[in-house]
């Protein structure tokens, strides 16, 4: 029913900026806005966290153990007497990283291989198929919790790990979104431009499937860091001493029935609130990049 | 004077969007009496759906009366609460619209669709329902309509699914019927099909019609009186014959101008003086071959199996040069994949190709692209949205082809380049670096168009490169076509199902039915005096408007 | 004719599934291959020296080379024999018959529950779009999913057990006071009302609910997101205007037009979800000490448990493959149109 | 400190004072009067309080355990440490260790002194090379098959003819050979020695050698399968005082009581269930909350909170023989070097770990005043206290002044001690420079890592026991190529002191010296730095009486009683 209102209206709004688009947007979406106020401080945490802190995140006896929140311990202190807050901090940038790797991973192979499939079908989009049945087949969190043991307990292996498990997501969105555009108009005039298969795929194809992509990667952020906790929880972790959210959540849960409420709580709320963060930026990102959503 | 059935005045509805309000519908003043069929014709953002939505009262969210008073039998339906109108949608006004295909539930049988209707006005009861929908199929001049009862609308062809929408719409014997755009993107032989039924239907049951159309032909045709809406004004509005016979307004007479009709020349599409016009030099019956087809045929599915298809079946034919051939047919005809074949984007199952002298038959399509008769052949899209890459901006869509294939390395000739071809097709120079989502559909199509000319080909395929505009628009771009002809000495295979067009366009003419070639003649010759059965049909359906007494 | 067609349909789905489970059987075989334990120095026991380790070895054939190791598995697999679980002593698929049921009911029933708040919140959310309502349901669902379910997990446990005292006691799928029921469908509450066990039906239904609320938090927000993405583009569709201009009623043209087509999307999300939460319920099984098949699967990997923990993947394999089958007919039995390519 | 040398002296002096009492045998008419009173205090008490309580009466007792028992059969290669409480429970031995109460108030089993269970008496032969066991005549089997001598033959047969951890355990008590074992007729059995040995009385109260029902068991021996594995690791086939009512794998046992039991006194408790919740909040909660009655081998830090809470009892017992440990390798370089061993010793911070790790549950290990030991006990306080500088100043005698990197390993089935142990040593490691890194190793790979390849540079490690005299503790720990000494340690001295006491009687003048001087070079070579001595934490709900510590840290259920309510 736009139709009527949009179409004439699309060719004034040519010169209206990213930014604009983006104060509409996010004045229209609240949540959206909050979104990306959240990102930032965590991206500033990331950045510059170990130097905001006020104890040593490893350093045993910064206080007395097992003490409530309070003005010296604003997190209050764990079993060893260290420093919520400033584990809770120094954390970001490890949990930041493996969520930002293991996606990025996940992304760019799985997209390359359902790009592929999608594009040329046939037995390379069989193969692809079979090999992505054979992973999403899999129990995924025990198969992250296979690699992780079976490779060895490090970060590197987490990340790849939650690559791995990603991975048929990206690839099978990202051959339906090829498979859609393979005989789209602009391809063929791409064809007849005298393009090669692979500069159509990577130039003209690839692009456009970029905003349902930048959702799926945004969500998957969230995601990649549970799968780290989970994988902590069962101690397949990050190795200690290195503060990490979900470990401290995992190894805090133990003290909740014993009333030291604060050493999950406080991790809990930073892991939360970065899931919750890349989650809601999914949906503005999507809203930023949808055509659709532009007038 | 008795009271009208639908009484509309000063009715001004605006439409809330990122950029502040904008008014889509203005002032607009109409009257529909009971029995009467009124068009509203107007060119895309003229504001005639939107006023039908207001009738209805399914505005989107966004979009709200702002003024006005729409009166339907004395009801006010502005004031009229949800409820209330809940009640008279579908019993007392019906509409159907476009697309009719999209406008059914995918996955509910059409049966049940129809008794939904009934039911829901409780015109039908549970033990009669299925009947009277059967009953209302009949109606509509399905075939076999117990079978019908059980179809998904994907069983159906594009006109049953119309038939089925005017099933629904006419269910419960409404008062007045709104058609948008009923057959925008049927077949012109199902286009009058379904209008002649439309026509009968309402006139058995003294329904008042309110026809939206583009199309000023098919509006002479069958409505009573037209208004004429432009920018969401009503700029003219009078009974059919006052208004072709002595249009009041510019904008009437420029929109009667550019409607193609039998007599007219493509520079009488625009107004007299418009530098635009452009003159189509006679055929040169003389000139050498260019494209020369034998036997093309294509074959979808293994060949025997239940599921194999044959799309073109033996086609020949010869385009020389400077020519201009029209490929005229219906949906599902072959005409694209004909193009496609020819384009050396899809490989024949037979048949072959000769361009220029040499067998490009031979050569796969797979091998094509960086073959250096590549830029000798390039193609115009139906579709101007489509086939611009979203992502890309104008300047880097029409530098590709020259990039890929023109051997150009020099940033400042090929910018040069760029800018001179957008000269040429008439695309203001500061649009190339914009993205095709920020153009009007008239600049998209240029871009589209300054694209394929950019390597100076010899041939050219148009595929109905002017079905996704406007009238308007439509007569500034094929006079663009005619006039880059004629300077760049071009072969033009032009695809289209309007046959008006084509006759605008061609020296000669093609009609394909079911991947066969029918009838191939000269345009005069084929559009005056044909001799297929087929052609005669397809004549026949096309809707002319009455030529104007002025021109 | 059309019967016999289907089955040859389903027949088919499975023959097409076969590579897929040939190479989760050779993947799950190398793979526990690669875990860093020995079974056999962890079968030999405490205080095994390296000779009895050496003769467990033998015995267990571990000392073979791999491609024997593995083509005997297969064998074993093709007579149905998964083998015995080292770490519970018993064989592999008398475990998985016991535990996946357990599995099974806690997961299908947090479904259910997380079924019937996001539907309408997905609903409630794609018939407002962008308004507080689906502002809220957009925090609710994404607070949801961004909580470690064993966080969850042990804050209700501390919340309504330990400090309400209104859950009863986190000891698995039913209290020792009661016997379990006879099995029929493996749910402890279907087959305790099937035996006409009001009672013990309500205790196993009261030991249900908060492990399967708290995966229901978990899987909530896949389904509203995609409840409410799918139902906002049906209602955008052009049959839905139709719908209205005839004159439907509200709740007519929500329901029957638009929720039915936007079922279809929600169905294969579910079947992710399913599959998903199958597997990864292990945290919540361990805190409410639930007998289920991901903590087994667990404890077999972190022993090196080769047969377990084959055995567990392969049944999950197998379950996602007539998972995937179950969500074609549903889509066959939903849209017309699927019927038609088939 | 001082308390904990008080409380480390109250049980030095408990050992004293049994150790007097030699004779293993035991007057029957005691066993009896004394089982006798025992059945009296458990069955008038809730006789008198039986009617208010009949409802609750049907409410078994339930315990809460982590673990999960994985089969019936203790004979069985791959049976968890768990499921041993089946043997106790289910089955009788020949004898049984007596018990003893500790300087806490509470009671635990007492390895010096033997009672009867299935034999009434015993007596060791002239030449000391064989011991003549005298069954109970009414003793059957829960088939009602009584028990004899013939299924003591077959059952011992079995434990060293099975291989794996029951052979092994045997074999501690010199128990190697079917042939040693004699069925003299029905009721008399003779065990023939290859050598004496203190060992082989009490290796017979261990949960290994219990008695089977041969006769049904054969009935289920197949030719693949001659012992009956199969099917006692699923059926157990005994004479004990429970019987298994109920066994669902991975989530519950339940104990039912045998009224013909005539080995000992009637439990009081009719039914018993074993819950295995995985989670150990969800078991403290289950505890606090009162939903289970006993919540066994509970963390440290549970431990001392509920105790200081007051609603619960909470027992925390040594666990006799064991030692927390940091483990040296000495396949390593720089541990090669004593002095670099030492330093560590003198770099861990004991207090905090006995604190924030143990949660001061457990006995000290450290700050003993002399390097020599006076006392012929294990475990005792090493002469080594957290003293940086010293530890600075021995590190720098040696090639290693500027530190060097080790990883820290610890078993991730420990991490609730281990973890913030690894830490704390971390963190004091760092201040002598030796830098390392933490190594989770998960419980599978520990065994074949830290035990059988014994390739962990520097590793927590906790060694216990069930045969409780030092040099049975050496022998594991301290001799090179057996399984717990990780350390790859060797010292002729020692092994030549092993081999020389560990079958000597401890009343043999010689013992004490050789003994000291054993411990005496541990403590200065220190391959194994002791921690803390642990404990086994119970808590259990007031009404709940009669617990005993036992050697094998599996539940004894049959001396408890629930107080108010009808067995």
């Amino acid at each position: 029913m736009t139709q009527t209102a949009s179409t004439p209206a699309s060719a004034a709004g040519a010169q209206a900026s990213g930014w604009r688009q983006a104060r509409y947007l996010l004045a229209e979406n609240p949540v959206s806005a909050m979104a990306f106020v959240l990102f930032a401080l965590i991206l500033l945490l990331a950045l510059f966290g170990p130097w905001l802190v006020p104890y040593d995140p490893l350093a045993t006896y910064a206080g007395e153990p097992l003490q409530a929140p309070s003005a010296a311990h604003w997190f209050g202190t764990d079993n060893l007497g260290r420093d919520v807050f400033s584990r809770v901090v120094v954390a970001t940038r490890l949990d930041l990283s493996i969520a930002l790797v293991a996606v990025a991973l996940s992304f760019v192979f799985g997209s390359a291989l359902g790009a592929m499939a999608g594009y040329y079908g046939g037995w390379i989009d069989r193969l692809s198929g079979r090999l992505l049945d054979t992973i999403m087949a899999f129990p995924l969190f025990v198969l992250a919790m296979g690699i992780v043991a079976a490779a060895g307990n490090t970060v590197e292996n987490i990340v790849y790990a939650t690559a791995i498990i990603n991975l048929p997501f990206y690839a099978r969105m990202a051959r339906a979104e090829v498979n859609v555009r393979r005989n789209a108009g602009f391809v063929q005039a791409a064809r007849l431009s005298g393009n090669s298969d692979w500069r159509i795929l990577a130039l003209h194809i690839f692009p456009n499937t970029l905003p349902p992509m930048m959702v799926q990667i945004s969500l998957n952020m969230g995601w990649a860091i549970l799968n780290a906790a989970g994988l902590s929880f069962i101690g397949l972790g990050v190795r200690p001493p290195t503060p990490e959210w979900g470990i401290m959540v995992a190894e805090g849960a133990n003290f909740i029935i014993s009333g030291e409420w604060w050493l999950v709580v406080f991790p809990g709320a930073a892991l939360v609130l970065a899931v919750f963060t890349f989650n809601l930026l999914g949906d503005g990102l999507r809203d930023l990049v949808d055509p659709q959503r532009r007038t | 004077m008795q009271p009208a059935l639908l009484d509309i005045d000063d009715l001004t509805i605006e439409f809330a969007t990122r950029r502040g309000t904008v008014t889509a519908v203005e002032q607009v003043r109409l009257r529909l009496n009971k029995g009467e069929t009124l068009g509203i014709v107007g060119e895309s953002g003229s504001g005639k759906s939107v006023t039908s939505y207001a009738i209805m009262r399914i505005l989107d969210r966004a979009g709200s009366i702002h003024r006005g008073s729409i009166r339907f039998s004395g009801i006010d339906l502005v004031g009229a609460n949800e409820r209330a109108m809940r009640d008279l949608r579908g019993r007392e006004i019906s509409m159907i619209f476009q697309n009719p295909r999209a406008a059914l539930n995918p996955i509910r049988t059409v049966g049940k669709q129809i008794e939904d209707v009934l039911r829901e006005h409780a015109m039908a009861t549970r033990a009669n329902a299925r009947e009277k929908a059967i009953a209302m199929l009949r109606a509509v001049r399905i075939a076999n309509p117990e079978g019908r009862y059980h179809a998904y609308p994907f069983e159906l062809s594009g006109g049953m699914c119309q038939r089925v929408v005017i099933a629904i719409a006419l269910a419960c014997r409404p008062q007045m019927l709104i058609a948008d755009e009923p057959t925008t993107g049927l077949d012109v032989t199902t286009q009058k099909a379904v209008l002649d039924l439309i026509k009968d239907l309402t006139r058995e049951q003294r329904m008042a019609t309110l026809l939206i159309t583009h199309d000023l032909g098919l509006a002479a045709q069958y409505c009573d009186r037209i208004v004429v809406m432009q920018k969401g004004r009503i700029v003219e509005a009078a009974d059919t014959a006052t208004l072709f016979s002595s249009p009041q307004h510019d904008y009437t007479r420029r929109l009667l101008k550019a409607t193609p009709g039998p007599e007219s020349k493509v520079a009488d599409l625009l107004p007299e003086g418009d530098a635009r016009r452009a003159l189509a030099s006679p055929p040169n019956p003389e000139a050498p071959v260019l494209l020369s087809v034998e036997g093309l045929s294509k074959t979808f599915g293994a060949p025997g199996s239940p599921t194999s298809h044959r799309a073109v079946d033996n086609l020949s034919f010869k385009l020389h040069q400077g020519e201009s051939l029209g490929l005229v047919g219906e949906s599902g005809c072959g005409k694209s994949t004909t193009s496609a074949m020819l384009m050396r984007l899809l490989d024949q199952s037979a048949g072959a190709l000769w361009f220029d002298g040499q067998d490009i038959g031979a050569i796969p399509s797979k091998q094509f692209a960086r073959h250096p008769l590549r830029a000798q052949l390039q193609m115009v899209f139906q579709d101007p949205t489509d086939s611009l890459n979203p992502r890309w901006k104008v300047r880097d869509a029409i530098a590709d082809p020259i990039r890929r294939l023109g051997g150009t390395g020099d940033k400042a000739q090929l910018r040069r380049r760029v800018e001179e071809l957008a000269e040429n097709v008439g695309l203001p120079v500061e649009l190339l670096d914009r993205y095709p989502h920020q153009l009007s559909g008239g600049q998209k199509a240029r871009v589209g168009i300054a694209r394929a000319i950019a390597l100076n080909p010899k041939m050219l395929i148009l595929d109905e490169p002017t079905a996704a505009l406007d009238v308007s628009v439509q007569a500034v771009v094929l006079n663009l076509l005619v006039d880059l002809k004629e300077r760049l000495g071009m072969s033009y295979l032009f695809i289209s199902h309007d046959l008006n067009v084509v006759r605008l366009m061609c020296d000669r003419v093609m009609i394909m039915q079911a991947g066969r070639l029918v009838e191939e003649g000269s345009t005069e010759r084929l559009l005056n005096a044909p001799e297929h059965e087929y052609t005669r049909t397809l004549l026949a359906a096309i809707p002319n408007p009455p030529v104007p007494a002025s021109a | 004719m059309r019967v016999s067609n289907k089955l040859k349909l389903v027949l088919l789905r499975l023959l097409q599934a076969v590579p897929a489970l040939f190479g989760i059987v050779l993947v799950s075989f190398l793979l526990t291959r690669a875990l860093p334990g020995d079974p056999a120095v962890y079968f030999a026991g405490p205080m095994a020296d390296e000779q009895s380790i050496a003769e467990i070895r033998q015995q267990m054939g571990l000392d073979r080379p791999l491609p024997l190791q593995f083509f005997s598995y297969i064998g074993d697999l093709l007579q149905g024999e998964l083998g015995q679980s080292i770490s519970t002593g018993q064989p592999v698929l008398t475990e998985l018959a016991s535990r996946l049921p357990a599995s099974l009911e806690l997961t299908l029933f947090a479904l259910l529950l997380s079924l019937l708040v996001a539907l309408p919140l997905g609903i409630l959310a794609a018939t407002r779009p962008n308004s507080w309502v689906d502002h809220l349901c957009r925090v609710v669902v994404t607070a949801g999913v961004s909580l470690p379910t064993f966080f969850t997990g042990l804050l209700l446990l501390y919340i309504f057990y330990f400090l309400l005292g209104w859950a009863p006691s986190p000891m698995g799928r039913l209290d020792f006071a009661y016997l379990p029921p006879e099995t029929v469908t493996g749910s402890f509450v279907i087959d305790a009302l099937l035996a006409g066990d009001p009672e013990t039906a309500r205790a196993a239904f009261a030991q249900l609910l908060l492990p399967a609320i708290t995966l229901g938090l978990f899987t909530l927000a896949p389904i509203a997101r995609m409840t409410r993405a799918a139902l906002i583009q049906v209602l955008e569709g052009e049959f839905i205007r139709t719908a209205r201009a005839a004159g439907l009623a509200r709740r007519k043209v929500l329901y029957r037009y638009g929720l039915r087509n936007a079922i279809l999307p929600v169905i294969t999300t579910l079947g992710m979800v399913f599959s998903f939460a199958l597997g990864a319920n292990v945290l919540v099984e361990k805190v409410f000490a639930w007998p289920g098949i991901g903590s087994f699967a667990v404890e077999a990997l972190v022993v090196s448990d080769y047969a377990a923990v084959q055995g567990f993947v392969l049944c999950m394999a197998v379950l996602f493959v007539l998972l995937n089958l179950l969500i074609d007919v549903i889509y066959t039995l939903v849209d017309p149109r699927v019927r038609m390519e088939s | 400190m001082p308390k904990h040398g008080a409380w480390l002296a109250c049980i030095v002096q408990s050992r004293g004072t049994s150790t007097k009492n030699e004779n293993p045998t035991m007057d029957r008419r005691t066993f009896v009067k004394g089982a006798s009173l025992a059945t009296l205090g458990a069955g008038l008490l809730p006789l008198l309080k039986s009617l208010p309580v009949q409802a609750a009466s049907n409410r078994p007792l339930v315990v809460a355990l982590g673990a999960s028992i994985n089969s019936l059969d203790i004979h069985r290669s791959g049976t968890n440490r768990t499921s041993y409480q089946i043997a106790v429970n289910c089955y009788d031995r020949l004898v049984s260790f007596g018990t003893k109460t500790l300087a806490d108030g509470s009671v635990s089993y007492d390895y010096n002194t033997l009672v009867p269970e299935l034999a009434t008496e015993w007596e060791t032969a002239e030449d000391g090379l064989s011991i003549t066991f005298h069954l109970r005549q009414d003793a059957t089997f829960w088939d009602g098959k009584p028990v004899t001598a013939h299924d003591v033959k077959w059952s011992f047969d079995r434990a060293v003819s099975v291989g794996g951890f029951p052979t092994m355990q045997m074999k501690a008590g010199s128990l190697e050979k079917p042939e040693q074992f004699e069925a003299l007729d029905d009721h008399t059995f003779r065990i023939h020695l290859l050598h004496p040995s203190k060992l082989t009385r009490p290796d017979l109260a261990t949960p290994v050698p219990i008695v089977i029902n041969s006769v049904a068991a054969k009935a289920e021996a197949t030719e693949a399968d001659p012992w009956a594995t199969e099917f006692l690791h699923r059926t157990a086939l005994g004479s004990g005082a429970f019987k298994v009512q109920r066994w669902d794998v991975g989530q519950q046992l339940v104990y039912e009581r045998n009224d013909d039991w005539k080995c000992g006194p009637l439990p009081a408790l009719q039914r018993v269930v074993i819950r295995e919740l995985p989670s150990t909040s969800t078991r403290r909660a289950l505890i606090e909350r009162g939903d289970v009655n006993i919540s066994f081998d509970i963390p440290n830090k549970d431990a001392r909170e509920l105790e200081a809470g007051g609603k619960l009892k909470v027992v925390s017992t040594p666990i006799e023989n064991c030692l927390f440990v940091l483990a040296t390798n000495l396949d390593f370089e720089p541990f090669k070097d004593k002095r670099v061993r030492q330093a560590i010793a003198y770099a861990v911070p004991y207090a905090d770990i006995f604190r924030n790790a143990a949660y001061e549950r457990g006995l000290p290990m450290w700050g003993a005043q002399s390097a020599k030991p006076t006392e012929a006990v294990w475990p005792q306080p090493f002469p080594y206290a957290t003293d940086l500088d010293k530890a600075k100043a021995l590190l720098a005698e040696t090639d290693y002044k500027d530190g060097f990197e080790v990883p820290l390993s610890f078993d991730l089935g420990q991490a609730d001690w281990a973890e913030p142990t690894a830490l704390l040593i971390q963190q004091n490691l760092q201040r002598i420079g030796i830098r390392t890194t933490l190594n989770k190793v998960p419980g599978a790979n520990w065994r074949t890592v830290a035990l059988v390849e014994k390739k962990l540079p520097l590793h927590l490690e906790n060694f216990g026991g069930w045969l409780n005299t030092p040099d049975y503790y050496f022998y594991w720990a301290y001799l090179k190529g057996n399984l717990f000494n990780s350390s790859n340690y060797e010292n002729a001295e020692i092994r030549q002191l092993v081999e020389e006491t560990l079958y000597m009687e401890q009343d043999d003048p010689q013992y004490r010296p050789k003994i000291l001087r054993m411990i005496e070079i541990a403590m200065d070579d220190v391959p194994r730095i002791p921690l803390w001595q642990p404990s086994v934490n119970v808590a259990m709900r007031p009404e709940v009486q009669g617990y005993q510590y036992w050697f094998h840290r599996q539940l004894d259920i049959r001396p408890l009683t629930l107080e108010g309510r009808q067995g």
